[in-house]
């Protein structure tokens, strides 16, 4: 069972390390408290802009890896994509700026009790908490073949780690400057029936999510999609980042910050999202 | 010397004036796992409706210049299952509570007042006739002397006298003491000032509005001179009721503000957003600042701005 | 493909739509420096009364998170003076101008009017009925509908049809779209939104008012959502009245967004003060912007927010 | 005359250098087109906070000096006090921050012709002005003796090029941790006697101006003052910087930042200036 992570902590870190990734941008903080509990599918919540800033609101991102650094302790790692005035503010930054942490927050992965075979499935930046993921399925003895997909090549993450972990890698662009020019969907079926998938994982733009849903639902492969809506708060308390999901027979706006980000993709009322 | 910093709203005496603000801590559970309730003055929550309600679809929020829109549209589970849920697990947790609730009509109003009668671990009511996230503007009640009166009747009737009733304001109105003079005289016991501005943000990529229930409301620190001079104006007029203001806190200085326009507790809304640690940090900042101004009370500060 | 970046307000046409706020380039001179006036839509003089006037004391001002609090209380050299010097020099500049007048009685506004009838280089007339920097808060003639359309019924019957009539209205009213109603009805081809938001701010190391003034009026960036919203309301109920938007536009895109809320053309009050070269900044953004969005005339984009 | 500088532009400058001076901070920034035409006692507004500040309004400081810079070109120097959020800011940039000024500002000290006794009178920050000004009216012959007062030591700003520009330097502080206990006042009677001083220019807070020109119009000794109101655009355009003056026999708000700062002291109306 999904389950929120109840040790989330609120807290001051420092940013150890900034570079550059394709387009995206690699930060490793440090996060005593956070980064001890953390499992793979939670995210943090930063506050952004400094002291005078006009952003008042959290911005959330997938935690990429935790892990205890020799010289610095509790670590967490993000992979951050610029897409607004808050990310272009924090990759900004330079090492030693202090940040505001909040987190583990919200579901992880569950993970299966048996070694079965694994697709995971990623969009963008939403491949970066996929490889942690996969780390601890092979440690269960499970199968992983990973699908990376983005519009081009600088977009495309797949670290040469994170590569070494699974069993395959396919990528695939729209613009077909790496991998296979198409869509990750164009790809997954043909996988699934090859490495006789048990299970998917998968976490991107709401669209990618929704179409892979549709072929997990259409070959009752269970899924688990970790899912993407804005957010304000990150912890809660708002209740800005709802999704319409399945509870009972009924449709009910469910936080993502609470029962998510990773869900049942069956749960899921695609029909009734928003676009 | 130490501080009194207790407040009182309505003869309910509250350890301390920090609250959270309606809608911006759930019903207290999601802020619990980062610092106990009790260290509050009171969890005010969610304005809870009749029947179990959705709210509005998303996107249900645009962040903007130091401040925020919002359009949640009340989603709740319905006061029933939120006496039995929320407010039972509240009891647990040794804190304050004050309820709010929105009714769509009078009667709804005063059908929430009559459900919660005889309810323990309440210790006022907040009732809100001023939400602006309702697809019929009309049903903004306190937008208009009439309906707001009409339901601070409702509520008063219904409640019996059993809880302090405290309701809360609108800003956008043309005259606020107008209309806080109708609820005082209709029974409320204190007021809460100010609920969020009507706004609206137009999304720059598909130049449409951005939330998908068009308007939204306006809170966070570009209203707090709002909300400052409201409270500022109702309690020049009204000296001895009690106020529960907010705002745009964000920093104890700003709890500060309010509380020498006249505010007897102040409420934390969209700063919890950004820092769920928000609250507390507000409280003790404010604490020490009241006590490097020379107060040795809490309630000596209130209204300090208005001497000469 | 060039862009028509031009537009027409109450049948004037002006050659680009950016124009400077009342009360936020004195009377042009001083931002003349920067740049030429001519590069603008127009410029909108500070409003002008009929006697020379001081002011209020000082401090006339505060900053708030996202804007500021003003309360110069229309000081100014009186119309005659304002007619021979800044008017005469604003005519040396080959810009187009707008003169805002303010009133203190519905009678001065008329004899503002009369004024100004028969002056050369004036393309409309913006009248001023919400400036919350009066001592008396009647005076806000737009937060009335009865004062609100006499004071420009009394600018209509005194100018003679010589100019186009601008309304200048307050967002703080319950109704702003009733308020609208009255002034078309009363004579006014278009209307300016928003004027400043009533506010206050304490002191923290005072805690009394920080303005002589007490209150004054909000704008900047923080008033931007209330300002959209204004302008997307009365533009969905009077489609064809022209809209001079304003409130809180710093870049391009934020002019953008109130173009297709509804303005046929962008006021700059505020960012001025941080920026001088502010206006002409906007200006280029937003041509830019309208152009990437595909638009071959600027006026196509005008209320493109209300299509579905 | 005092006359409102025309040459005003607005520009892009880099932070050249940032250094401590006692509680002050000392700041060269790059500012071609602005430097150059800079007169004593003009001053420049800065914007802080950056791009998505919540700070929208200018900053304005006096110009220290402006000189021509061998590596850097046309330079303005600036003394900066912590005084809020804007400067709290300002005062935190490295070198390189990129910042946006506007300037030269205002009216300067106007010059005597003839190469007369002159005394400046600084408080705080307000001596900074105040040295170059010194220079200025040591190259036309007169002489010149300094009184600097602050509330303690580390506020007195009397730095050593400018204590040697001068004829004396007498420094007064509150809590006598400098120089004379005491106030400019208490010390600038008898300086007036004994130097004969013929002309007074003073610099600092409202309080000590409306002193110093009480001791000026007793002794009917023309000063001139550079006063300091809230400023919100530093260009004229917003009137909130307005102070009661003497227009003929009536009494105006007049902007000091386009009729001032620098101001003939016997035009200001001190019983109406707001306290
Ligand atoms: C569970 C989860 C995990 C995420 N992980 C990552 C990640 O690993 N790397 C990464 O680059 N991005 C991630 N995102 C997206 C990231 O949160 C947004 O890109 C970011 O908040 C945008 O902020 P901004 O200031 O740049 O944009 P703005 O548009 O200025 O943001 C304004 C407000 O809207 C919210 N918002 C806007 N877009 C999003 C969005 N897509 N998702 C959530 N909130 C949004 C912001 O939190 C902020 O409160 C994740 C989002 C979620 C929900
Ligand atoms: C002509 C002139 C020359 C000055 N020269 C210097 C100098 O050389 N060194 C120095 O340290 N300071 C100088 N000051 C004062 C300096 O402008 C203020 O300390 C500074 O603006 C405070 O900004 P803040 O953000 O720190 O404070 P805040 O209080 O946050 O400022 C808020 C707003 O009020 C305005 N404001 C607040 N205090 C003042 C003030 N005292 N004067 C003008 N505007 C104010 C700011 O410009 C800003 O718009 C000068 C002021 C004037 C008018
Ligand atoms: C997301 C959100 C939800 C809110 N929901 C409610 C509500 O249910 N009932 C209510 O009375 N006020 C509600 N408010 C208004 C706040 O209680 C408060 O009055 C307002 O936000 C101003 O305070 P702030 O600036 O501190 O947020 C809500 C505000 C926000 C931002
Ligand atoms: C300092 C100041 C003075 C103003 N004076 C006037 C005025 O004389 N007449 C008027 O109609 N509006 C006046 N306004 C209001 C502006 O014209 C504008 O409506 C408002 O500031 C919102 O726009 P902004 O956010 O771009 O500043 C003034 C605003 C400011 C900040
Ligand atoms: S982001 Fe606030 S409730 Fe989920
Ligand atoms: S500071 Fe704006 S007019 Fe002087």
């Amino acid at each position: 069972m999904r389950q929120i992570n109840k040790a989330a902590r609120h807290t001051t870190g420092r940013l150890l390390s900034i570079r550059k990734v394709g387009t995206y941008f690699h930060l490793v903080l440090q996060a005593e408290g956070i980064a001890e509990g953390a499992k793979p599918g939670n995210f943090i919540a930063l506050s952004v802009g400094g002291d005078q800033s006009s952003m008042l609101l959290h911005r959330v991102f997938a935690i990429y890896r935790s892990r205890q650094d020799p010289s610095h302790g509790a670590v967490i790692e993000l992979i951050v994509a610029r897409s607004g005035k808050g990310s272009d503010w924090l990759v900004a930054q330079s090492e030693g700026t202090l940040l505001k942490i909040t987190g583990p927050l919200g579901t992880s992965f569950p993970l299966p009790a048996d070694p079965v075979n694994v697709a995971i499935v990623g969009g963008g930046y939403g491949a970066a908490p996929l490889f942690d993921l996969a780390d601890h399925l092979k440690a269960r003895g499970c199968r992983v073949d990973a699908i990376i997909g983005a519009a081009t090549s600088s977009k495309v993450f797949a670290p040469l780690e994170g590569k070494r972990t699974v069993n395959s890698v396919t990528v695939t662009t729209d613009d077909g400057s790496a991998g296979i020019q198409g869509r990750v969907t164009d790809v997954l079926p043909e996988i699934i029936t090859r490495q006789r998938i048990d299970l998917i994982y998968s976490c991107g733009p709401m669209a990618m999510l929704r179409a892979v849903d549709d072929i997990a639902r259409s070959l009752s492969i269970p899924h688990q999609v970790s899912v993407e809506e804005a957010m304000a708060c990150g912890v809660g308390i708002c209740m800005t980042c709802v999704l319409p999901m399945m509870r009972g027979d009924k449709v009910k706006m469910v936080r993502t910050c609470i029962e998510g980000p990773v869900i049942d993709g069956e749960e899921i009322a695609w029909d009734e999202v928003a676009r | 010397m130490t501080l009194d910093f207790s407040t009182t709203i309505a003869g309910v005496r509250f350890k301390n004036p920090i609250f959270t603000a309606s809608g911006c801590a759930a019903s207290g559970k999601e802020l619990s796992q980062f610092f106990p309730l009790k260290e509050l003055g009171a969890v005010v929550t969610k304005s809870i409706m009749l029947k179990a309600r959705s709210g509005r679809p998303t996107p249900r929020m645009a962040e903007t210049p130091s401040g925020m829109l919002n359009s949640i549209g009340l989603q709740g589970p319905g006061i029933d299952a939120f006496i039995e849920e929320d407010l039972a697990w509240l009891q647990t947790q040794s804190c304050d509570v004050i309820v709010s609730i929105a009714g769509e009509t009078v009667d709804e109003y005063g059908a929430l007042a009559r459900r919660l009668r005889g309810q323990r671990g309440i210790k006022a009511i907040e009732v809100n006739i001023s939400c602006p996230n309702v697809a019929n503007r009309g049903q903004v009640f306190s937008c208009d002397p009439v309906t707001a009166r009409a339901a601070i009747e409702a509520v008063r009737i219904n409640l019996g006298g059993e809880f302090p009733i405290i309701a809360k304001l609108s800003p956008d109105v043309t005259d606020i003491v107008a209309i806080a003079r109708e609820v005082i005289e209709a029974g409320a016991d204190g007021l809460a000032l100010i609920n969020t501005l009507l706004g609206m943000v137009i999304n720059p990529k598909t130049l449409r509005p951005h939330l998908a229930g068009k308007t939204g409301g306006l809170s966070g620190p570009a209203i707090r001179p709002v909300a400052v001079r409201a409270i500022f104006q109702v309690r020049e007029r009204f000296p001895s009721v009690a106020i529960v203001g907010m705002g745009g806190v964000v920093h104890g200085e700003d709890a500060l503000e309010l509380v020498a326009a006249g505010a007897d507790a102040v409420s934390i809304g969209t700063a919890s957003f950004g820092n769920p640690m928000s609250v507390i940090e507000i409280r003790d900042r404010l604490s020490t600042l009241i006590q490097d101004h020379g107060f040795t009370r809490f309630s000596d500060a209130v209204g300090v701005a208005h001497e000469r």
